[in-house]
Formats: structure tokens, sequence, C-alpha cells
């Protein structure tokens, strides 16, 4: 971490970038958050560890407009998020400085909690993870400390970057597509007992939206009246019962499976299962297709071919 | 606040009779906007526009809703009406509750309750409408008519006699068609190529006409008043300035085995080749599938016979790129494949023909010259069974649904000519109906019976088979006189179903002309727009559009040149406001809009706006209006909602889901 | 309904035919290799379903003179299939007199060296399902 | 009479007006019935339908929606179909991820020469949704217990 602050300060100094976009240290070590650093004092809290999972690349649109480079601290999986909106034109490359940093997984202090530990006082990001607890020391495993989108992780290899520091680490060790899977596998009523259950806790805060790089515009549809689907205040429930749905329809084929939008959801809505029954179902019709991984690629939805799958293959076993 | 007005028409008892049209007025009182409401017989006549007309002043009404019949009927002559009164055409919406509601709808009930709500969604509609401007597009004042047969040719002289350029695309290497194949015509038995040459030779040298022989439409882009097409001329290895027309090459091409296409496979051609004798243009190609030269690289005859040093075997294929005002498709049609019909052994024997081939048989020209003898063996017949409706008329599969209207004439024409010329040839024609509505047709088809001696017999033949002694057994039932007949034929020939060229499909794809399930065109209207496609600025003509004889061909293709004309002669067109439109606050820029847009309307630039105060620069998609054709493509790509498509926007859509669901 | 009209409707159903695309062009008849020894010809067989006229059809020559060779079914250019018809009119026949369907296995005894094996053909062709 | 053949079905079906809406319109001339519950919407291409159009229909109180365009390879606009299959391949799929009736939702391709194939189409689908009743599943999710 010191050599990647040492490297960020160098640039910093040396004018070759403005500003630096990374994490701040937080109350605790499992709390960074994402800031923009302009001098070397604010430096001081510069950080980079195994809880900083936020995504950085969506905040390059603001940065894009400010004056000279932002240093951007990217992981393998958030290059592909960056180089989507490379391809949607809302950032700007040469605004950009990246630093592909390396990542072997991110911690997440849910999963922590989710091994029955409380009264948490400190917590470190090293395998295994020691906890200091109210009520005594305690050992959880990495692994099993590690974010679920890690556990699908897309590889080591960043898609776009100036310079690269750290080692990383694939840390796939599971199916992309199991909890999909098991979901089509179930009955109309059984799936949809399921979701009711999930999208009823949900509280419309809008944090899987303002987290998500691929939900980027300027004014979200929920919030304009070209659909007489505005206002979060229930004008009409319309959009209450729909929210999750379009979301999931507008960012399909652009979404790279970043994962942020469950990560953040406050009331733990697996959110990225809609996102990941989109991927499935375009891969399987038209073809592999991986957002951000490619900068010039056709969309899957702004593409098609004349002998593509009519609709009508969701009645008729469905997409498999 | 919109001042609505709505009007309900009865349509005479079209929609009164099933729709309760003054509840239907009632109901739409009610309705938010609405200032007025009123029915009247017939919405669409002058005493009904008048009405609406009156209203419009009096009430002051800034959108209506008329209830008739679809708007594809009398949407314009609403809008018309509204303008003519002052009111912008595009505050007019019509609820569609004839084609929709009465004449589908028994139940008076039910009717007028779908009508209500019909009504309720046009209101809906009409309260979100915003006055658009129509724009102008220029007209090129040029037509292509894609297809050189006898519909094609005609269409293009009187385009040409007209003023207007004209350019023919054929496919094949002469333009002539189907009509050049033929040896006579009915009722009249005037002889074919006779009627037709001047009419090829005053095409070719008329000034306005240009001809693109062995050449096919590539692409097409652009809408009505300014196609853009790309022609492909195929290399003929023949450079037409140079040739001479002697024809030497084709004497003395060593290749002479392929199946004449014009022959119809009854006799073979050279490799280098005009396809008839009075081929226009008369210069040969080379078909370089046959060419041994281009085969094998050794022979080079045509090139050392030809003193006007016309062969260029290097001669390349040239894509020729047009712009048009308007298209014509006279693409034609071909005998279908008798594959699936074993019973009537045509790939058994070779003295199983279709009516076309017989056509050739009969021809001066043809492979016999024109004597009438078996394919077989040369022998002259002295039984000839012609069999009527051949895959016409079929429910299955095997065949097509349709009549091909033309069989049961030139079958009579056939079954005379051989009786004229032959009177000791016994001729025999197996009929289901026969279908003579046309001038002097009955009496010709009478003259065949009862002055040439044809034994027409009603009953569709069940099988021919061929018999070991060369001769054909034709097994039938006569259904008059309830006796199965097995009779001895030495000729059968077959009434074969015709079918548009199978190149229209593509055609009509490039063109976006919508085409019906037998791959006939559709017209705009069967009855009032026979000749347009629904697609504005394409026209057909002849067999295109569905199975005609010449001189119905002749007279659409008449028709066809009138409409195009018609168009050349306006200097600019006005255009269809209907187009997208982006909100420049909500757009993002993100350049799916244009991904997807057919038309490439949209592009993007970066300019600076004030949103609510911040004051930066943005990527913003533009539309350019006279390229945008409104499909709303765009519109549902954006993630933003920023594109939006003006007379469809989302909220009047949304208005009139809404309204329906209430 | 009257019992006419309920047999031409069981014979509608039966076959699966609808003797109203029928366009009267007799190739049916034309096919026929029993055409000569039929009172009723094949062709005629629609207008006594479309009369409702099953008992004529029941009492006819012809029920039991088709061969089952179905070439009229092959050939009927509207799908009309003249030889279901008459294939199932006769199995009403069977059915009023108390005849019904043979079990598979219950075929070969009953197999005659000398029958026609048009019948055979038209036997198995009935029974499978 | 079952309870299925009294409920009347609010069916929206959104046309493309080039081949669809006429299609209807010639199923109309032709006098080829089918159940006044159809109420059709007109829509220049089957490309314009916005997923939320669908949703919302089914919102306020639809049970189900068709849509209707040209046929692949025939549209007015050349492509506006093509795009049309794959959005509605992809919203009907997530539709019965989450456990909605898969019949709801239908696309149908009806040129403007099949009047008989329009009114069938209409006559199937509203067979279909008033065998699977009344639309309760894409209610407020948030609203039932």
């Amino acid at each position: 971490m010191q050599g990647l602050k040492a490297r960020a300060l160098e640039l910093l100094n040396d004018g070759t970038v403005s500003r630096v976009l990374g994490w701040k240290i937080g109350e605790n070590t499992y709390d960074p958050e994402p800031a923009f650093f302009e001098t070397a004092e604010a430096m001081e809290q510069f950080v980079y560890n195994n809880f900083c999972a936020a995504n950085l690349s969506k905040y390059m649109i603001e940065a894009s407009k400010l004056e000279g480079k932002t240093l951007v601290c990217l992981k393998p999986c958030d290059s592909y998020s960056f180089n989507q909106l490379l391809a949607e034109h809302r950032i700007d490359r040469e605004k950009a400085y990246i630093i592909g940093v390396g990542c072997k997984g991110k911690l997440s202090i849910e999963k922590v909690k989710q091994s029955g530990l409380k009264g948490i006082l400190s917590v470190t990001d090293t395998d295994p993870l020691k906890v200091e607890t109210l009520y005594g020391d305690a050992e959880v495993a990495y692994k099993d400390a590690m974010l679920d989108r890690c556990h699908v992780c897309k590889g080591k290899e960043h898609v776009v970057y100036d310079e690269l520091y750290g080692e990383s680490e694939d840390t796939s060790d599971a199916d992309r597509f199991e909890q999909v899977r098991a979901i089509e596998a179930m009955s109309p009523e059984e799936k949809f007992a399921f979701f009711q259950a999930e999208l009823s806790k949900c509280i419309r805060c809008n944090a899987c939206r303002n987290v998500c790089p691929a939900c980027s515009c300027r004014k979200c549809v929920f919030d304009s009246n070209k659909f007489d689907s505005a206002q979060k205040a229930n004008v009409d429930s319309f959009e209450e019962k729909m929210f999750h749905i379009i979301r999931a329809f507008h960012v399909a084929g652009r979404c790279t499976d970043c994962g942020e939008c469950s990560r953040v959801c406050p009331q733990g809505i697996p959110l990225h299962l809609f996102n990941r029954k989109f991927i499935k179902d375009i891969n399987a019709l038209y073809g592999e297709y991986q957002a951000g991984a490619d900068v010039d690629a056709k969309g899957p939805l702004t593409s098609f071919t004349t002998e593509d799958a009519e609709p009508g293959v969701v009645s008729q076993g469905g997409i498999v | 606040m919109q001042r609505i007005g709505v009007f309900v028409c009865h349509c005479g008892s079209n929609i009164a009779a099933t729709v309760d049209v003054k509840k239907v007025v009632e109901m739409a009182r009610m309705e938010p906007g609405v200032v007025f409401a009123d029915d009247y017989q017939y919405m669409c006549s002058e005493a009904g526009q008048a009405k609406i007309g009156a209203a419009i002043k009096e009430h002051n009404l800034t959108g209506i809703v008329v209830c008739s019949c679809s708007p594809r009927m009398h949407e314009t002559t609403f809008r018309s009406c509204a303008k003519r009164y002052g009111l912008n055409p595009y505050m007019v919406e019509i609820a569609n509750i004839r084609e929709h509601c009465s004449w589908i709808h028994k139940d008076m009930q039910e009717a007028t309750e779908k009508a209500v709500i019909l009504a309720r969604a046009a209101i809906a509609k009409v309260n979100l409408n915003a006055p658009l401007q129509a724009g102008e597009s220029r007209v090129t004042k040029r037509a292509l008519v894609i297809g050189g047969g006898i519909a094609g040719i005609q269409t293009a002289l009187d385009i040409a006699d007209a003023g207007y350029e004209v350019d023919i695309v054929e496919k094949t290497p002469s333009i002539g068609g189907r009509m050049s194949q033929l040896d006579k015509t009915f009722p009249t038995l005037d002889c074919s190529a006779c009627i037709l040459t001047p009419k090829m030779v005053d095409a070719a040298g008329h000034e306005k006409i240009k001809i693109y022989t062995y050449s096919e439409v590539e692409k097409v882009s652009g809408f009505v008043g300014d196609f853009t097409v790309d022609i492909r001329k195929k290399a003929r290895s023949v450079d037409a300035t140079k040739c001479t027309g002697c024809g030497v090459c084709q004497e003395k091409c060593p290749s002479k085995k392929t199946p004449s296409e014009f022959n119809r496979g009854l006799g073979n051609r050279s490799a280098i080749y005009t396809p008839f004798a009075q081929a226009i243009p008369n210069v040969p190609v080379i078909d370089r599938e046959a060419c041994i030269k281009f085969k094998t690289g050794k022979c080079g005859v045509c090139e050392k016979v030809c003193q006007a040093g016309a062969i260029d075997y290097a001669q390349q294929d040239e894509i020729i790129t047009e712009k048009y005002g308007a298209i014509v498709v006279a693409t034609g049609f071909d005998t279908i494949k008798l594959d699936k019909y074993d019973e009537y052994a045509y790939n058994q024997s070779k003295d199983v023909i279709t009516s076309l081939e017989l056509e050739r048989v009969m021809n001066a020209a043809g492979p016999t010259k024109g004597h009438l003898e078996r394919l077989s063996d040369g022998k002259a017949p002295k039984e000839i069974v012609f069999i009527q409706c051949v895959g016409s008329r079929c429910a299955d599969a095997r065949g097509k649904g349709y009549c091909s209207k033309i069989c049961c004439m030139y079958t009579a024409k056939h079954a005379m000519l051989i009786r004229d010329k032959y009177p000791d040839v016994n001729v025999t024609v197996f009929y289901i109906d026969v279908r003579t509505p046309g001038k002097n047709f009955d009496e010709f088809y009478r003259r065949a019976v009862e002055e040439y001696g044809v034994n027409y017999i009603k009953g569709q033949v069940g099988k021919v088979a061929p018999q070991p002694d060369g001769s054909l057994l034709v097994q039938a039932a006569d259904l008059l006189d309830n006796r199965q007949i097995k009779m001895k034929a030495d000729m059968v020939v077959l009434a074969t179903a015709i079918e548009p060229d199978p190149s229209v499909r593509g055609i009509a794809t490039m063109l976006t002309a919508s085409i019906d399930t037998n791959n006939f065109l559709t017209e705009a209207h069967p009855k009032l727009r026979p000749v347009e496609s629904p697609t504005a600025g394409v026209f057909l003509s002849g067999v295109c559009q569905g199975p005609k004889d010449i001189p119905e061909t002749v007279a659409q293709a008449g028709a066809a040149a009138v409409k195009v004309i018609g168009l050349l002669a306006k200097d600019k067109l006005t255009t269809n406001p209907c187009t997208a439109k982006p909100d420049e606050l909500l757009c993002n820029g993100c350049g799916n809009c244009a991904k997807v847009c057919p038309y490439g309307a949209i592009t993007y630039e970066v300019r600076q706006i004030n949103d609510h105060g911040i004051r930066e620069e943005r990527r913003l998609a533009t539309v350019n209006n006279a390229l945008c054709q409104g499909c709303g493509a765009c519109t549902v790509t954006c993630p933003s909602g920023a594109m939006d498509l003006q007379g469809f926007s989302n909220r009047q859509l949304i208005a009139e889901v809404d309204a329906i669901c209430r | 309904m009257s019992e006419k009209k309920n047999q031409a409707k069981m014979v509608q159903e039966i076959s699966g035919a609808n003797p109203y695309k029928c366009m009267k062009c007799g190739k049916c008849s034309a096919t026929c290799p029993s055409y000569d020894e039929m009172d009723i010809k094949p062709h005629q067989f629609v207008s006594y379903v479309q009369r409702g006229d099953i008992e004529a059809l029941a009492q006819s020559k012809s029920l039991w003179k088709c061969l089952s060779c179905f070439a009229c079914v092959e050939r009927c250019p509207r799908d009309v299939e003249p030889g279901r018809i008459i294939d199932a009119a006769r199995q009403i026949v069977v059915r009023q007199r108390g005849g019904n369907y043979l079990k598979a296995e219950e075929i070969p005894p009953l197999v005659d060296e000398d029958l026609p094996q048009q019948l055979l053909v038209s036997a198995y062709r009935r029974y499978k399902r | 009479m079952s309870v299925n053949e009294e409920f009347r079905p609010k069916i929206v079906a959104f046309c493309c007006n080039w081949c669809s809406y006429a299609g209807a319109d010639l199923a109309g001339s032709s006098r080829l019935a089918y159940p006044a519950d159809v109420k059709i919407i007109r829509v220049p291409c089957s490309c314009r339908v916005n997923p939320m159009f669908i949703l919302r229909a089914f919102e306020k109180g639809a049970d189900g929606v068709i849509l209707c365009g040209c046929h692949p390879g025939d549209c007015h606009y050349s492509t506006g179909n093509y795009y049309t299959r794959r959005r509605m391949t992809m919203l009907f799929s997530m539709l019965d991820f989450i456990g909605v009736e898969n019949g709801r939702t239908r696309v149908e391709w009806v040129s403007a020469a099949e009047g008989v194939k329009f009114s069938t189409t209409m006559n199937d689908f509203v067979a279909k949704i008033r065998s699977l009743g009344k639309n309760v599943r894409l209610g407020d999710l948030r609203c039932k217990d």
C-alpha cells in the first residue's frame, strides 16, 4: 500500500495528475470510502486494503469534467466498468491516469458478521482475518469473508490501465450462474414467492442506482417526467413495482456484473441476480458477451442477427 | 389544458348498427379536456367535415378525435380538414371503431363498451399532442424500374414519355422478360414477339431511358423522393461499346452444352451468348461458369474471331450508384417447381412439359423450330392432354393457394393453335373450372370448343404414367359423365402455377416493401391504391403484385407510371414530422441511439448547454429530420428516456395504455 | 342436434377432414383404383357429408370397395382427403355393429395368408395410434 | 359455466402501423371476429414499444399484452423488429424469471396481408389469458403479504 501511495504522491507532485481518486481511511479498517485527494496532506488519508471494494470508475464521470488528469485506482473488475463508460462516451480517457491495482479478493464486514461474530471492535485484512470483539478475539478464514462477487471473479487482467501496481489473484471458486439456475429451476409460484420476499424489502433508497456504473444517466427515467413515472413519493405505484426490472433492463448488455448493487444494498437484496439473468440469457442466445471487455464491441441489445431466437422461446422451455 | 372535440361517425350502418354512437358521444363528453362531442352519418363527407370545421371555430378546439374507420383510411382526410379550419393537422387522432370494433363484434353492448374505451384512449393521447410542422425534402427527378419485362418496359416508356429520366435494371442479359418467350398471345393470337419487339426497341432508343441489363440492384437506402441505389453491373466480358452484335463468337464458341434459359432448358446455348435473336442490347455475355477460357485458361476462340476486339476477359463487376425519386418493382414471375408432383411424371418423361415449355416448342425460333413434336423421340404427337391447375388452388404445401389466372386462357390458346395447325391431333383439356373473365375471353374459349373441337373434360387428372411403348397413360375421372377415364396420350402439357420471381424477396427486403405469404408484393390498398406499395415511393407493376395477363400488366404498368410521374412532378415533398427528438438536458451522449438507427439520422455534437444554471459542454445526440423516418428504435434504446418520438411520445403511449386499462 | 347432423359431425371428427374445403376437382376419383366398382364415387363422398347423408354412405358398396390405399389422401389438393372420410364412415358402421378396435396382439392370429395385402395395410393404418 | 368464461380480461395489443395494424384492419374488413377484450394501440414500429409500456399496462390492470410487428426481414424500417425481437425476448425471460406466467406476454409477426392470422392470433391469445385468469403477480410486490 505504501508503494502505491508513494507512486500516487509522486504523480501528484510532478503535476502528471491533478488529483487522486482512491479510498480514504474510515473509522475502522473495514470501512474505507471513495475519495478524491488533491494535496499531499490529504493523501495522508489514502488507503488501499482488502476492504477497498468500491468500484471507482463511475466517479470518473465527474472527474472527466475537471481540469487536469485524475489518477484513478482500478481493480481488474473495475477496469471493465471503466471501459464500458468509455464506450458510452461518459468519461474521457485522456483525463484519466489509471493505476491498475492488484486485488486478491475483497472483504466484506457483512460476511464477517454473518460468521456469527458480534460486537466487532477491529478487524484485520489478513488471511485469516483477526477479529477483536467485545467478547474476545476470533479468526475468520479469508475466503469466508470475501464478497460473493469475488467468488465469481473475472480474473487478474486489467482491460485498461496506464501502469500496474501489486499482484492479483483469480479468486473464482464458484459457478457464476448457479444462483440464477437455481431460481430458473423453481416453479413460477416459487420464483414469485422468492422475489416477492426479496423485493418487498426494498426501501427505494436508490443506493443501487447511485453506485451502479451503468446507471450513469444525467437524469434517471424514474426522476424525469418522460414516462409519467417520476417522483419517489407514491404519485402512482408504477415505479415501485417495476423499478428493479426496468433498472435491470436499462443496464442489460451494458452491465459488467461488477456486483456493486448487491454490495451496497442496505437491505441485502441480491439485486445482481437480475443482471446475471440477463447476462446468462444474452450469452446463451446471442453469444458470450462481457460488457467492457472491448470498447468497440457492439452491444447485444443494439445489434441483432436475422436468425435470432423468437421471444416465444421463453415459453417453449426457456432459454438454456 | 386542451379543448378537445370528439366526432363519432356512424359510417352509415357500418358502425352505427353495432355501436351505440350516441352512447359513445355521451361517454366522451365526460373525458378530461373534451368540450364538445357529436355524431354524424358520414364524418368523412363534405357535410361531416363542415361540422368538424364549425365546431373548431365555435368551441375554439385545440384538438380533435374522430371515432371512425381506420386511420389508414381517413387520417389524412381529417388532418387536412383540421388544417383547413386552422387547426394543426397533428392535433387530430383517430379512434378506429370500425375495423377494430363494429366490424368484428356482434354484440352491441360489448362493441359500444369497446368503442368508448378506444375513444377514451384517443382522447387521452390528444390531451398530450403538440402541434407539429411537416418539413420538406427534395425529389430526385429520376425513376428506377426493377425488371425489364413487358411491365417494366411499359412503365419506363410511359415515365420517359412524360419527360423524366428512367433507368431499367434487368438481371438477365436482355430486356423482354417472359413475354419474349411466348409464341402467340390470347385472345387475338397475335405473335408475341411482333408486339413486344417494337416496345423493346422504343425503350432502347428512348433518350430518357437508360437500360442496365445483366445487372442487379444491390443496395437501397434513402426514402421517397431521395433513394440512393447501388446497381451491380455484372461483368459481361464483352465491351458493349465495341461489339457489333455480329454473332460470330456465339457460332464459334466450342462450349455449347449449357441449357438455354430462354428455351427453358429444352435446348442448349453456347457459353458466350445472347439469350435470343432480338435481344436488346444485342451484345452477348460470357457465362463464366460454362466458358472454357474461364474454367481452364485455355481457349480464347471468341477473342480470336471477334473482328471488333470486343471480348474482354478481364472485365470486372461494376457498382453504379445512382439517386432516384421513385422505384417501380416489375420483377415478374416464374413457373413453380414440379418436384413434388410425382403423379404427373414431369421429371420422369420428356413428353410431359409445362405450358411455358410448350410456348418454346411452338415457337419458330424454339428448340424444335416450331414443329410440334415429342421431345423424347421427335415423333409427331397424335393425342395431347392438357392438365389445368397444376399447383394452383392447392391448400397443401405442394402448391399455391391462389388461382394463377392466366392458365385457362393460354391453354385454350394452345389447344386452338394445335388443332388449327395439326387438325389430326386430338386435344383433351382436363379442367376443374374454366375461368374466362375478360373482354372476348369466354368467346375465345368457346371457339376452342365449338370451332376447333377441343375436348374439355371436367375432372382433375389423378395420374400420368409413362408406358413401356413410350406413351403416357392419363388417368382421370369425368365428373359430369361419372366415369373414370384411362387414356393414352403422346404428350401431356401442365398448366403450371406461376409464382413471383424468387428475386423479389431480396428486393422487397431492400425496399422494405411488404410482401405476402406467397411472395407477392402487397399493395397500399387492395382496391384504392393497387399499384402503390405501402412504402412511400415504391410502386408495383405486373405479376410481382399478383397474377395477371399481358393486357392487365400493361394497364397496371401505365398506372404505376402515372403514380411515378405524379411524384416526380413535385419539386418538394412534405416530410413526416413524427420524428425522433432528443431532450438535451437528459441526453447522456452515450451513442446507443445511433447504433440502432437504420437511417444514420443520428449524429453527436458537443454543445454548450445550460442545465438549470450549470453551464457545460456536453456530447449530445442530434437528429436529422430529413433522414429520420420515425420508427422509434432509438427511443427504447435510450436509457435515460432523452430520446422521444414526436406524435408517438412516451407520455402519449402511456396515456393510451392507462386509458385502456382504466 | 339431429341424428343426421350428428353422424356427419362424427365423420368430420373421426376423419379430421373439412368437406367444405373441397373444390370438386375430382382428382380423388381420377386416382381411385376401385372407382369402377364404387356406386358412390370418391369425389361424391364429401357431398354426402355436407348433406349429412351418412346413412346412404354407410349403405353404399363403396364403403367396402375402398382399399384404403390413400392415393386420394395423398393427391387431394385441398386437404379434404376423401379416403379418410370413407374410412370414418366405415368406422361408424363398425362401431354400430359392436365391433371395435382390435388390440395389436390380436391381429397376428387372425391373419389369413389369402387375405389381400391392402386389407392388412388398411387395417394397420387405421389402428396405428 | 366456469369462472374463467365469465372473466373478461383486459388485453393491450401494440400493433405496428405498417404490417400488423393493417393486418388488424384486414381482419376487420374481412369480418374475422376476435374478442372485444383486445384493444389495439398503434405504434409506428414494434421497436417503438418500450418495455416500460408493457409493465405499465400490467401495473394498470392489464391481464395480457401482445406485441405485433412485421415479419422479421419485412420491417418497414428495415431492422426495427430485429431489435424488438431481442428486447422482448429479454423482457419476457425476465418476467418468467420473477415468476410471472409467461403466457401473459407474446410477440407475433403479422403482415398486412394476414387478416386471418391476426384474428386467430387474438382469439388464441385471449383464450390463453382467460385460462391464466386475472393478473395478480405484477401487482406491487411490497403491498402484498
